[in-house]
């Protein structure tokens, strides 16, 4: 069998493939179809320090090829999450990637700093492209500066692990990454959702504005991981638009030392499973002893 | 819950844009609760995401649905010819709570399209219910013509069969007959179900099935939410803690 | 019949859809096929004060619906375009968009001071998405700060109305479009590609780097369109994945006073044609006697 | 040049992943070129640009294309059946000069898949040439069976059948009882057109078929181009200026 095994943060996870945030639930509704204890990790969906009950319907709609959520990060709370659904992962043995934000500095800080320290948290993985309520609702994401001191203070309240999810909404990924390296981010999560908007000419309006999914974000992903990782030296965790095992393959040979799948599951609930097993099969058909060997790889 | 290969063995026009598609699937399906749905994959490429439908009918290896042409992914339904294989998730969701207290008359309110959401409940529930079907014209009629044995009350709102005028105006009439031992399943559109609120009391048992987009149909995305009056938590995932709810508590 | 006429810098221009930069040659390519002067102006490929010979092949890459190029600004120069192809356009009469750009400010404004103002042409594009050579391959469209120096300078040098073609790889477009505005642009043309890369998985390697286009630019467009709309009170040209006439139509109710064509022109060669066709049906089926209409009708 | 509606009237597999795809035009087509291509509309919405294809042959009412299966495009084009209508746009560039001096013996030499496009050239052109095919191996020699009458010279790489070796090097023997009164036409992999550049004298006429990326294959996005010996120019567009180039103009 190929080794797919990848060390991120000093844990060995058992393959380099999870789910992306806000695209698996609380990790307890897959239950019905399949274990996801077969994945590297599960990452949560985006917590904050007190729930938030997210936007008003509709919250998805569909574009060519691809989808616009705008679900508003609704969600219950770090406590109710411990709470209720930590024990499914204790259950499973499964490591668990902390997906949080806030709508200011301060909830970021309060939030990380109240997860405690767990043998399954790999890391905290802050999405920074939360919009910041007191700062006219711009994401913390799209300045360098904004980022290296959100995650800068982050660091000082944590010892888990951060990684920080970048916005590609911005004027260079790399510089971004940059900030959160110089600040101490431990890893980066690349990439979340793009904006756009839906105009529906029959009622003439805007019925959703929201961030896009799907296969469409695949070479901006790619790009990003890229030129990243020439830049940064810290593992990179590459999302966006991985619909089967050929993209995440590419992920890797870009630079991702582990790949995260959200809208793919919505077309075929069995799209992770699926990558794993075919990456480890196209590991061994190559000659190739780990998935290690892949990382990275591209020529330029 | 399973995601079936299902392979079309019949895609029927039945009137207007209304058709009935029956699936062969490659796996016994079990213990299915009216008013249960499934994702389908539209076998078209040009359609990205599942498409939920109401369960309409279903035996161990057979599964169909009743579908109206809304857009684009259901045109291309329209459109699939026997013997094409798709991925059909399910069965998804709560249904209807058919266990009501044995002094309780069922009474099936249904709009137009609606009639597919309720029509395995019609099948399945064990005491006679009384059935209010509401629909544009007399073509539409056609929908229940499996139900003809059954007492069925009908509104047509061009007045070309039965009532004229809306269902929920047809069921008021016979609704102070009723008192309030009657238990009330509903489907359609969410004006129907505001308009039926308005009508009845509060202590009337009343389960509604709502619609809204979804993503992924098992509760994974969020995306699927109608407000309740829940002050704690009040969007409710339709696919997961629905799509049937209680009329009292969601907010219309 | 529908009025498609609109104005653009006190043209009248006899419907509001073109062609986008480079999707249509020089123009004369489109000859054998359906005659261009249909269309409401012709816009140039990118030009620049000298020819130059842009990037080595590959220069495209399917991705999934869409695609990726790197044509690297392949042109004559203005002296041959003007020369070759300008007696064309004469003999039909059709109003023409210089798109232009430089490697350096200089490039920019020596190119613009120049081009002579002509009766058929309508405006000069500015393509902002091009990268500053001297400032280390970084376009210039990025900042707001270069935006306006460079927009002010182009203003000063010709009397022709300027429009600035903004790039979506930015942390703010409506930023950009303000810098543009402030420094006197008379319009906006949105949006140009998003960078991305393609990675070879079976060659390892990474074939090409470019501009994305096609029909997932759409929701990034028309939130471009609807929000610099909002802030800046000059006509925008809509660009980015229009593939027909519904298309079209959203982004006109976005706020597009025009509209341009690019790839869908390749898979379909009549598709502008086909789109002005249609939203003349659209105009009259609905009831409304102009394309100004419904040019941004939508509510928010 | 137009964008015709084609309806597929016979999609045949020949051997391996070579395939025959003929195409009823639903509008006459004239004047073509040997060497000239079409654009196709692969029917299935996976593949979102046209692919390009030499007119293997034509009439006036029907199109034939010869093909490889080489990625997702021709894979699905080879599934496509009987009766399915697409666009095809065409022709497209600019074919072989086929107006040669009268002394000069016409030599054509086609690698593999390159035989489609040198295929309608053998038909039209009006001195009988000498036909030098190269292939992998055996099987391969089937994509010639209608040339059977004609003279071929065969090369496959195995050895399978005929000469054993690349298609150049068997040309190569029989290059110098040419001397140098031949024009060569040839078509197949950048490869090959390297070898024989590197084996013919200055003075041999030779016109080869270039392939490259398309996005629109005709003059739009100057996406296809190769690099020739125009210090001015150097960057042609295959679809064109090309297909079809003179040896001693391009650099390879
Ligand atoms: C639980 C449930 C049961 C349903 N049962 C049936 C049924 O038995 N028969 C039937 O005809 N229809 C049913 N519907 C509605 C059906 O899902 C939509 O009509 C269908 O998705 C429209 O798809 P489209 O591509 O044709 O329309 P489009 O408008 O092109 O769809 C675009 C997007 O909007 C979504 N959408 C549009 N209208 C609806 C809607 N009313 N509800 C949910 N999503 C929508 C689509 O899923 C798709 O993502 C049900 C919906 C739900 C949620
Ligand atoms: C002028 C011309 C004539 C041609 N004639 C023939 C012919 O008669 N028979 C035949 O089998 N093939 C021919 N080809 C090559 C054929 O176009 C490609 O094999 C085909 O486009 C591959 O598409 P795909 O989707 O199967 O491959 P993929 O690799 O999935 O294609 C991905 C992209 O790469 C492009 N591409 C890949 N390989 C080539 C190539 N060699 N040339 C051009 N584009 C390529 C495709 O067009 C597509 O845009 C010709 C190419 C050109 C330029
Ligand atoms: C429905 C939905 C909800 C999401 N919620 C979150 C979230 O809470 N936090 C976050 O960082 N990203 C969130 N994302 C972004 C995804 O994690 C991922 O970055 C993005 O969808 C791109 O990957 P994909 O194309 O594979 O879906 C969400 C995406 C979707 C579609
Ligand atoms: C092949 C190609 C060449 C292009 N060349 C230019 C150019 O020279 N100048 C420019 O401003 N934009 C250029 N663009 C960008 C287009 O004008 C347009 O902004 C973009 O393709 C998005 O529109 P679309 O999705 O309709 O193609 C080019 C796009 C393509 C595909
Ligand atoms: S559709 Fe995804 S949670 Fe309901
Ligand atoms: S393919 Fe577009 S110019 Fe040749």
């Amino acid at each position: 069998m190929a080794d797919l095994t990848v060390e991120l943060f000093g844990k060995t996870l058992k393959n380099p493939v999870m789910n992306a945030s806000g695209t698996m639930g609380y990790g307890v509704e897959m239950e019905p179809l399949w274990d996801i204890k077969n994945m590297g990790a599960y990452v949560t969906k985006g917590l904050s320090l007190k729930p938030h009950h997210g936007n008003p319907p509709p919250r998805i709609w569909e574009e060519r090829h691809g989808m616009i959520n705008s679900i508003g990060l609704h969600n219950i709370g770090i406590d109710a999450f411990f709470n209720n659904f930590m024990p499914f992962f204790e259950k499973k043995e499964l490591p668990v990637i902390i997906n949080f934000f806030g709508f200011s500095e301060e909830e970021y800080i309060e939030c990380a700093r109240q997860i405690k320290p767990h043998r399954l948290i790999v890391c905290l993985e802050a999405n920074l492209s939360c919009p910041n309520i007191k700062a006219g609702g711009i994401s913390f994401g799209k300045e360098p500066e904004n980022v290296y001191r959100l995650v800068k203070k982050i660091k000082s309240v944590t010892e888990i692990p951060v990684i920080a999810k970048l916005t590609p909404e911005v004027k260079n990924i790399s510089d971004i990454a940059m900030a959160a390296y110089d600040a101490g981010a431990d890893g980066l999560t690349l990439i979340n959702t793009i904006p756009g908007i839906y105009v529906d000419i029959d009622n003439k309006n805007i019925p959703i504005k929201g961030g896009l999914s799907g296969p469409f974000l695949k070479p901006i992903a790619l790009k990003a991981i890229k030129e990243c990782s020439e830049r940064v030296p810290i593992p990179i965790i590459g999302v966006g638009g991985i619909m089967d095992w050929k993209d995440a393959v590419a992920f890797f040979m870009a630079g991702a030392r582990a790949v995260q799948v959200g809208t793919a599951t919505f077309v075929d609930p069995f799209t992770i499973p699926k990558i794993i097993e075919n990456i480890g099969e196209f590991i061994n058909s190559k000659g190739y002893s780990s998935i290690k060997d892949i990382i990275g790889v591209v020529n330029t | 819950m399973r995601d079936f290969e299902g392979e079309v063995i019949k895609n029927e026009h039945i009137t207007k844009d209304f058709f009935i598609i029956e699936f062969r699937l490659q796996k016994p399906i079990y213990a299915i609760e009216p008013g249960q749905f499934v994702m389908v994959k539209i076998p078209d490429e040009r359609v990205f995401l599942r498409r939920p439908f109401s369960i309409y009918d279903c035996n161990k290896n057979s599964l169909s649905i009743m579908y109206r042409i809304k857009g684009e992914g259901t045109h291309y339904l329209s459109k699939t010819p026997k013997g094409i294989k798709t991925q059909i998730l399910g069965p998804l969701g709560k249904g209807f709570n058919i266990n009501f207290e044995d002094h309780l008359k069922p009474v099936i309110i249904a709009g137009g399209i609606g009639i597919a959401g309720v029509h395995l409940l019609i099948k399945k529930i064990k005491k006679t219910p009384d059935i209010f079907y509401g629909c544009s014209d007399e073509k539409e009629v056609k929908l229940i013509e499996d139900l003809k044995a059954k007492h069925v009350y009908i509104a047509t709102m061009d007045g070309s069969f039965g009532f004229k005028g809306d269902v929920i105006s047809l069921f008021e009439r016979h609704l102070k007959h009723y008192q309030s031992s009657i238990c009330i399943y509903a489907c359609g559109p969410e004006a129907m179900f505001k308009s039926l609120k308005e009508k009845i009391k509060p202590e009337i048992k009343c389960e509604v099935l709502l619609e809204e987009r979804m993503a992924c149909g098992m509760g994974l995305c969020f995306g699927c939410v109608k407000k309740t009056l829940d002050e704690k938590e009040p969007y409710k995932r339709v696919c997961k803690e629905g799509p049937v709810f209680d009329i009292w508590q969601i907010s219309l």
